[in-house]
């Protein structure tokens, strides 16, 4: 029998192994084994680590919930606020110091539960911060409660007899809102992560990395890493990113594409 | 042992099967006749590993607190068991695997840790489950076979509850288990024969009333459903989300609804308008999730809107310690929010109080026209009692709203200032009653007014209406021989349970001390209290915060002469450090 | 000199003549002279009279702002909550007595700033309340501060150099949250808005009607009056208010039209 | 009369101008000398119609308080008017309309309303207006020339102000006012010659320093920008609102930034954040903005970053009376928020401590890297005073931070446990000091938490912190003659004033009492307030809300033994009401 301890001195051994501990921090990130945040930390930091910012110029600020533990598993600053308020709370930091790369992270409760009523603002002020929504369509940290992005009939202990909402697309929201910067991504891409997180990091703007991610531990059937294998797909070689009509048509027809969906032309 | 009186705590990671198997132990018990007050402790916001740790304490008398040492230790796994070596009595007992499925190095193992005078049981859990029911699945059915063995526990109280908890999973499972259980039960009673104890009185199958194992969480879910909750509003917050859970489970099958809300504003706003259209609802919360309602709240206190809110109390400021236990939001629950908006703030202190507080809350935010707020702790949510199935009486679940009478219709003043301040309420859909209700202060009509007059006057009446609650008000317990006392020890919330049992000790030791619960926070029973401090040479108020939040309020009564004893530690109140602050008192006094 | 206080009189006289006192409230409403919202409550309460709802059965639920006045104005039950949580309570309401006929109504800061977290879950919840946005594309009641849709570059006390954030658009956020029924309509058109209420009210799930008016006291360049019936035009007749995508590409480029823009088709 | 104090009240219909010749018989005043104290009221919810009045009180030494009756009424519309008939002082001279612009009827009229030893001066200031200058416009300035005739006052005072009031208009506009403030000069001085009064003793050209007109809230917009604020974050609300429309107009010439938010909780969301990387910032709201700011509030006490919050205080609860004064956030702005959360609040009590408190504010937030609330209300805000230009040192404006020493770069503890619970603070962008901050319980490293041991020496840091500031934040003052005191007044906010202005009277009456200012609401000064309590027979406690939030908090230095006089009226609080008081207590006394 293997237990959940032996597989976690196997992924610390793989961690120490891959050198990558200029970006992350030495605290091992109490996510369980399997969940798609790595693969967004893994991105996160090769981004950090290939732009070559100093690492005390970056601020990562954070929400509550599995993906709001973020700051304290990298070594940049870091502020873990309050469930839902990341991006305000990014927003004072950046306006005080605009020499800070500020990325704000948090989950798909977060983001668009409590904190729903924020996105809209900082999407139409254009703050210059980068959003790394993490969205596992679930509730991680407070134990599996659909998220707003749930799909319908999901089955969770809050919902015994699945769920009656239409989920929210955040990718769609953000276009609504006018961000300038929307990007959709996939926690089993980190290279693609990293690649899309560099370009967004340097758009000077509202960036939104709307990504989609799986909670391994309560959700075993929709997002799972197999269906979410399964179903995302890059956008096409010739898909013009700076038409905002079209890449409203296209998420709308496309819950899945990834890569950049839209970035304010010149 | 005059009576029994033992703790027993199982210890292991995440996956060993810890929490199950203390939740056996309890329910055998249980069934057995004793009483038992279970508290688990698991990893809450790291999954796939941490310590988890069940407590259990089992008496023939009524548990009221946790105890301060463990008699019996069941480990799992060695290198968690470790941190609660502290706790073990002199001559207690531990259960150990022998042959763990990670290897322990020697001088981590549990055996070099323990003090001399600990018994020790080492048993290969894993392989004799294996062997007996070809998977080590059933290694936690192992060991509790060996506890039972080892503490006399009757095998066939565990023989009953294990098919009961596994019934559901098919009969393969259950003999499975029963066979794990058995396999370790042979082992223990053949290889400890010598050393085998008897720490629990025998217990046979139990007699008297039937009894149920409640988590506070669950009695107040319960409570609601039987009050004739109709909709529930929430968002998922530690300790509170097991009510929203239990009761998506329950209530539509009563035609209710169950909606999990965007977040906490929205929760109590659902709650606001569908008390104001006469459902019962409620809404329930922990502190960071409470401030947030706390506006709303005071629009509840000025429309006069029924509204049943629980603040499950955990660690604060901000964040805090989401899975620990504190009360520290007495300030907040009474005092947060705009203005001078006095509310109901009851607490109750036990897990049969959850229940009866959270039927009697609805009557009383109906007849009071007013939020009613609920404090519970993470202590009080999460650990287990066994209790009588509680009850709700047709009278305790009787609609509270005061309506107007038929002949006003058509000159109907909602806000009509009455001698108890409670107007008569029209409800939506009433003809000839029709009314608009405002947070904007207003005459009895309803309509806004901000003339001083009327600001004072209608000031007046609410708050007057508030005090007049206090008759239908759970009243103040004493806990004496009566007279004057050398020591009054005064406890709210789950701290009560560690107050009275401190007290009950120093008593039967022959002290002349007397504990005095106190569950109605807001507005509170001044007289009676005040009446209990002035019988005392010194008063004692331990409470689980670091300023002292029951004492900031009614220590006045008292001229502020009270001695506080204040615990930040995220842990429930030992009863022995109030028994040695009572005895420090005494000594002082002498 | 004709003074304020004449204008009124003459108002009032010529509400007294048309007979609409079975609705709405004898209390004078509060508002300015020539305020967009006298139309609104004009349509609205002859949508009321013309559905033959007996007034006990209606409520009115508002949250703060010279919009939210609007409940001490009608004869239904009314229900002023605070600023911003109009949807919320209304949801309550609605929920525990399905009987009642409820408008929601609220000005564009409570719907779009400090309650723009709400629309999107009431939409997807699809509760059957009527929401009515009264957009004058200001805050009326603090006196004249920019609200979420207020046009870049608007001039006010709290924006003296400008504002420089992109409007929010109420309706194509409607459509973004899959509100079930969406409408824009005019106060300048009372007639036009109460065809419409009366058939989003039949609806059976969640209505928006998103309402341009003017705020005659603080808006002297953007929604005026003039301004106003200069861009707002009707839906061609041949536009069929079922189809989804068609609804997002006509608001996105449309900012005017008005009418059923979409609704949830059989 | 020894020395001037004069009540001129102007009273019309919104449109009438009645604000602006309020505002100009204040700076006409202020110019000649006087010390003024000026609060207008107006209809702030119902536009275009309603009642303004300006209240204008007018002295030779300091003005403290608004008097209890009116001296002077200048009436733009009598029908208006006729509410504050009940508040003219026997004596006192009535300006009115005697061809208004809308007919009044006879019975409705002030004439007709007035007691008969009112001297009633009726002038057809729309006509002399209209003749003088070619538009019944200046009508309110007509009014103004008549008043300055009847009452003394020199006219080339109220040149001077009206030519700054209106000189951004252009020379035709002040020439036209001049004009029409001249014909009403000029007819009153011929028609009413024989009943001249001479209140105001000869009032000439001010002499001293100079004076400015500030009311509450620009005393606070003036302060932030003195400090050097870089960042206002804030959400519309009365009375709050006018401090970010200053702002918004000032800040951005000295490179900061105006930003309205969408809601309070993104607001104070922001302040955090900029705080935390260094900049001053701050927010203004009042109480049903401050309750959703309060969970944020204690995540800036649990994760030690600055912020400053000013709650203008209006009525409640809920929204209350948005336009009306009351102190009655006391209890949110020191209880508010989960968890035991203690923060700083402070209190100013008059427009000068507005400035200087303000000011203060973010140096204490900055040391003490914590939330501080300051508390003014709806009076505070909108009163204006004549005052010298205030000004702030170096020292107040300095940058209060604890920079951590450069030779822990590398080994840097955030929250380093320290004799005061200050620990050095870095700001992100500092080499080698990284650190993560939470509003979990969190070690000394900021690394979360919650072991029992350290979340009561956490808890302890975190109060020791906010314990310590009191040392830095302004002290109560006492006005008396010292030693024992047979009553002794305590007061706080904008009520202050009208408690030392009550005292001030009883003590010309050779009456032995006190008055005890507050300004440290959180933490106060325990040891000084309770000795001046100790000294005193008789202690009272006048506030302007219903439940005595003052009180609630300091009354136990004292037993509990003190009296309350509560308003909730939602006016300031009239210091007659205080004096009779005062002398009911030493009659019971006696
Ligand atoms: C005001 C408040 N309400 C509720 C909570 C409880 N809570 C913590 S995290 C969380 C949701 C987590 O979900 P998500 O944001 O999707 O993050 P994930 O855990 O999935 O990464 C909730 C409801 C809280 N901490 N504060
Ligand atoms: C929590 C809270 N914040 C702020 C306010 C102040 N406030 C009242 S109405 C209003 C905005 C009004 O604008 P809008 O919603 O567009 O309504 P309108 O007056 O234009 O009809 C604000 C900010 C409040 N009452 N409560
Ligand atoms: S609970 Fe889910 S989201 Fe949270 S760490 Fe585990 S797998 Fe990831
Ligand atoms: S202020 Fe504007 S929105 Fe408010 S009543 Fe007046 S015109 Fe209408
Ligand atoms: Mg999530
Ligand atoms: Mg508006």
């Amino acid at each position: 029998m293997k237990t959940p301890g032996r597989d976690l001195a196997d992924k610390v051994a793989a961690i120490k192994n891959a050198h990558v501990f200029d970006v992350r921090s030495s605290s091992l990130p109490t996510w369980c084994p399997g969940c798609g945040y790595f693969g967004i930390h893994q991105g996160l930091n090769a981004c950090i680590r290939e732009l070559g910012v100093p690492l005390h110029e970056v601020i990562t600020v954070s929400g509550i919930g599995c993906a709001g533990r973020y700051p304290f598993f990298t070594k940049t600053y870091g502020l873990h606020t309050v469930h839902g308020r990341t991006l305000p709370v990014a927003t004072g930091v950046k306006m005080a110091n605009p020499d800070l790369t500020v990325y704000a992270v948090g989950g798909d409760g977060d983001g668009l539960a409590i904190g729903g009523g924020h996105l809209p603002h900082v999407a139409r002020r254009d703050v210059n911060i980068n959003y790394l929504l993490f969205d596992n369509s679930i509730y991680g940290l407070t134990k599996g409660q659909p998220s707003p992005s749930s799909p319908v009939g999901m089955k969770s202990k809050a919902s015994p007899f699945g769920t009656h909402d239409k989920p929210l697309n955040a990718t769609l929201l953000a276009l609504t809102y006018g961000a300038s910067f929307v990007a959709r991504l996939f926690a089993g891409d980190p290279e693609g992560i990293t690649r899309v997180l560099k370009e967004g990091t340097q758009h000077p703007g509202f960036a939104i990395f709307h990504i989609y991610t799986s909670c391994v531990t309560f959700d075993k059937t929709f997002k799972t890493w197999a269906n979410l294998k399964k179903w995302v797909h890059p956008l096409p070689d010739d898909y013009d990113p700076t038409d905002y009509k079209q890449a409203f048509n296209r998420v709308l027809e496309d819950d899945f594409c990834t890569g950049v969906i839209y970035r304010r032309g010149e | 042992m005059a009576g029994v009186d033992v703790t027993v705590e199982v210890c292991g990671m995440a996956g060993d099967g810890t929490i199950a198997a203390g939740g056996l132990i309890n329910e055998a018990m249980s069934a057995g006749g004793l009483s038992v007050l279970g508290f688990d402790s698991y990893p809450a916001e790291i999954r796939g590993f941490g310590r988890c740790v069940t407590r259990s304490r089992i008496g023939d008398e009524e548990i009221l607190a946790l105890g301060d040492e463990t008699h019996v230790l069941i480990s799992l796994n060695d290198e968690q068991s470790i941190s609660r070596v502290p706790v073990l009595a002199k001559d207690s007992a531990v259960l150990f695997d022998s042959n763990p499925p990670i290897y322990v190095q020697e001088e981590k193992s549990l055996a070099a840790e323990v003090d001399p005078e600990t018994m020790l049981f080492g048993m290969p859990f894993g392989d004799l489950a294996t062997s007996a029911a070809g998977t080590a699945r059933g290694r936690n059915l192992a060991a509790l076979g060996g506890f039972a063995a080892v503490c006399g526990v009757p095998p066939d109280l565990f023989h009953l509850v294990i098919t009961a908890k596994f019934k559901s999973k098919g009969e393969k499972v259950v003999d499975a288990n029963l066979k794990s259980f058995d396999a370790g039960y042979a082992y223990a009673k053949e290889r400890f024969a010598d050393c085998l104890k008897t720490m629990f009185s025998g217990p046979g199958r139990a007699e008297g009333p039937e009894k149920v194992m409640l988590s506070g969480n669950l009695a107040i879910g319960k409570a609601a459903l039987d009050a004739g909750l109709r909709l529930y509003y929430g968002y998922p917050i530690t300790p509170a989300t097991p009510i929203m859970e239990y009761l998506a489970k329950q209530l539509p099958e009563r035609g209710g609804a169950v909606v999990q809300m965007e977040d906490e504003i929205a929760s109590i706003g659902a709650v606001l308008g569908a008390s104001f259209a006469g459902a019962r609802s409620m809404t329930a919360t922990s502190g960071p999730g409470f401030a947030l309602m706390t506006e709303l709240i005071t629009h509840g206190v000025m429309a006069e809107i029924p509204a049943v809110i629980l603040n499950a109390q955990r660690g604060g400021p901000s964040t805090g310690l989401p899975t620990k236990t504190e009360q520290s939001d007495l300030h907040a629950a009474v005092f947060g929010g705009p203005g001078d908006s006095g509310r109901i703030v009851i607490a109750p202190t036990n897990v049969a109080e959850c229940y009866l507080f959270t039927v009697k809350s609805f009557q009383l935010a109906e007849k009071y026209q007013t939020p009613v707020v609920v404090l519970t702790d993470f202590f009080l949510d999460n650990r287990v009692e066994n209790l009588p199935v509680p009850e709700a009486s047709e009278q305790d679940i009787a609609f509270g709203n005061v309506f107007p009478d038929d002949s006003v219709k058509g000159s109907y003043i909602r806000y009509l200032d009455t001698e108890t301040g409670i107007s008569p309420r029209a409800l939506p859909g009433m003809e000839g009653f029709a009314f608009s209700a405002t947070g904007l202060e207003h005459t009895e009509r309803g309509t806004p007014d901000y003339s001083p007059d009327n600001h004072m006057k209608m000031s007046d009446k609410r708050h007057r209406k508030i005090r007049s609650a206090l008759r239908d008000l759970p009243m103040p317990e004493e806990f004496s021989r009566g007279g004057d006392l050398d020591v009054g020890v005064i406890g709210w919330g789950s701290t009560f349970g560690s107050v009275l049992e401190a007290v009950n000790t120093a008593r039967s030791r022959g002290l002349n001390v007397g504990a005095l619960k106190i569950t109605s926070i807001f507005p509170y029973h001044a007289d009676m209290i005040g009446e209990f401090m002035g019988r005392c040479a010194r008063v004692l108020i331990p409470e689980l915060n670091y300023s002292g939040q029951l004492a900031n309020l009614i220590s006045h009564l008292r001229g502020n002469d009270v001695v506080r004893l204040n615990l930040a530690t995220g842990t429930p109140f030992p009863p022995s450090l109030i028994l040695s602050k009572i005895e420090e008192l005494l000594k002082a006094g002498a």
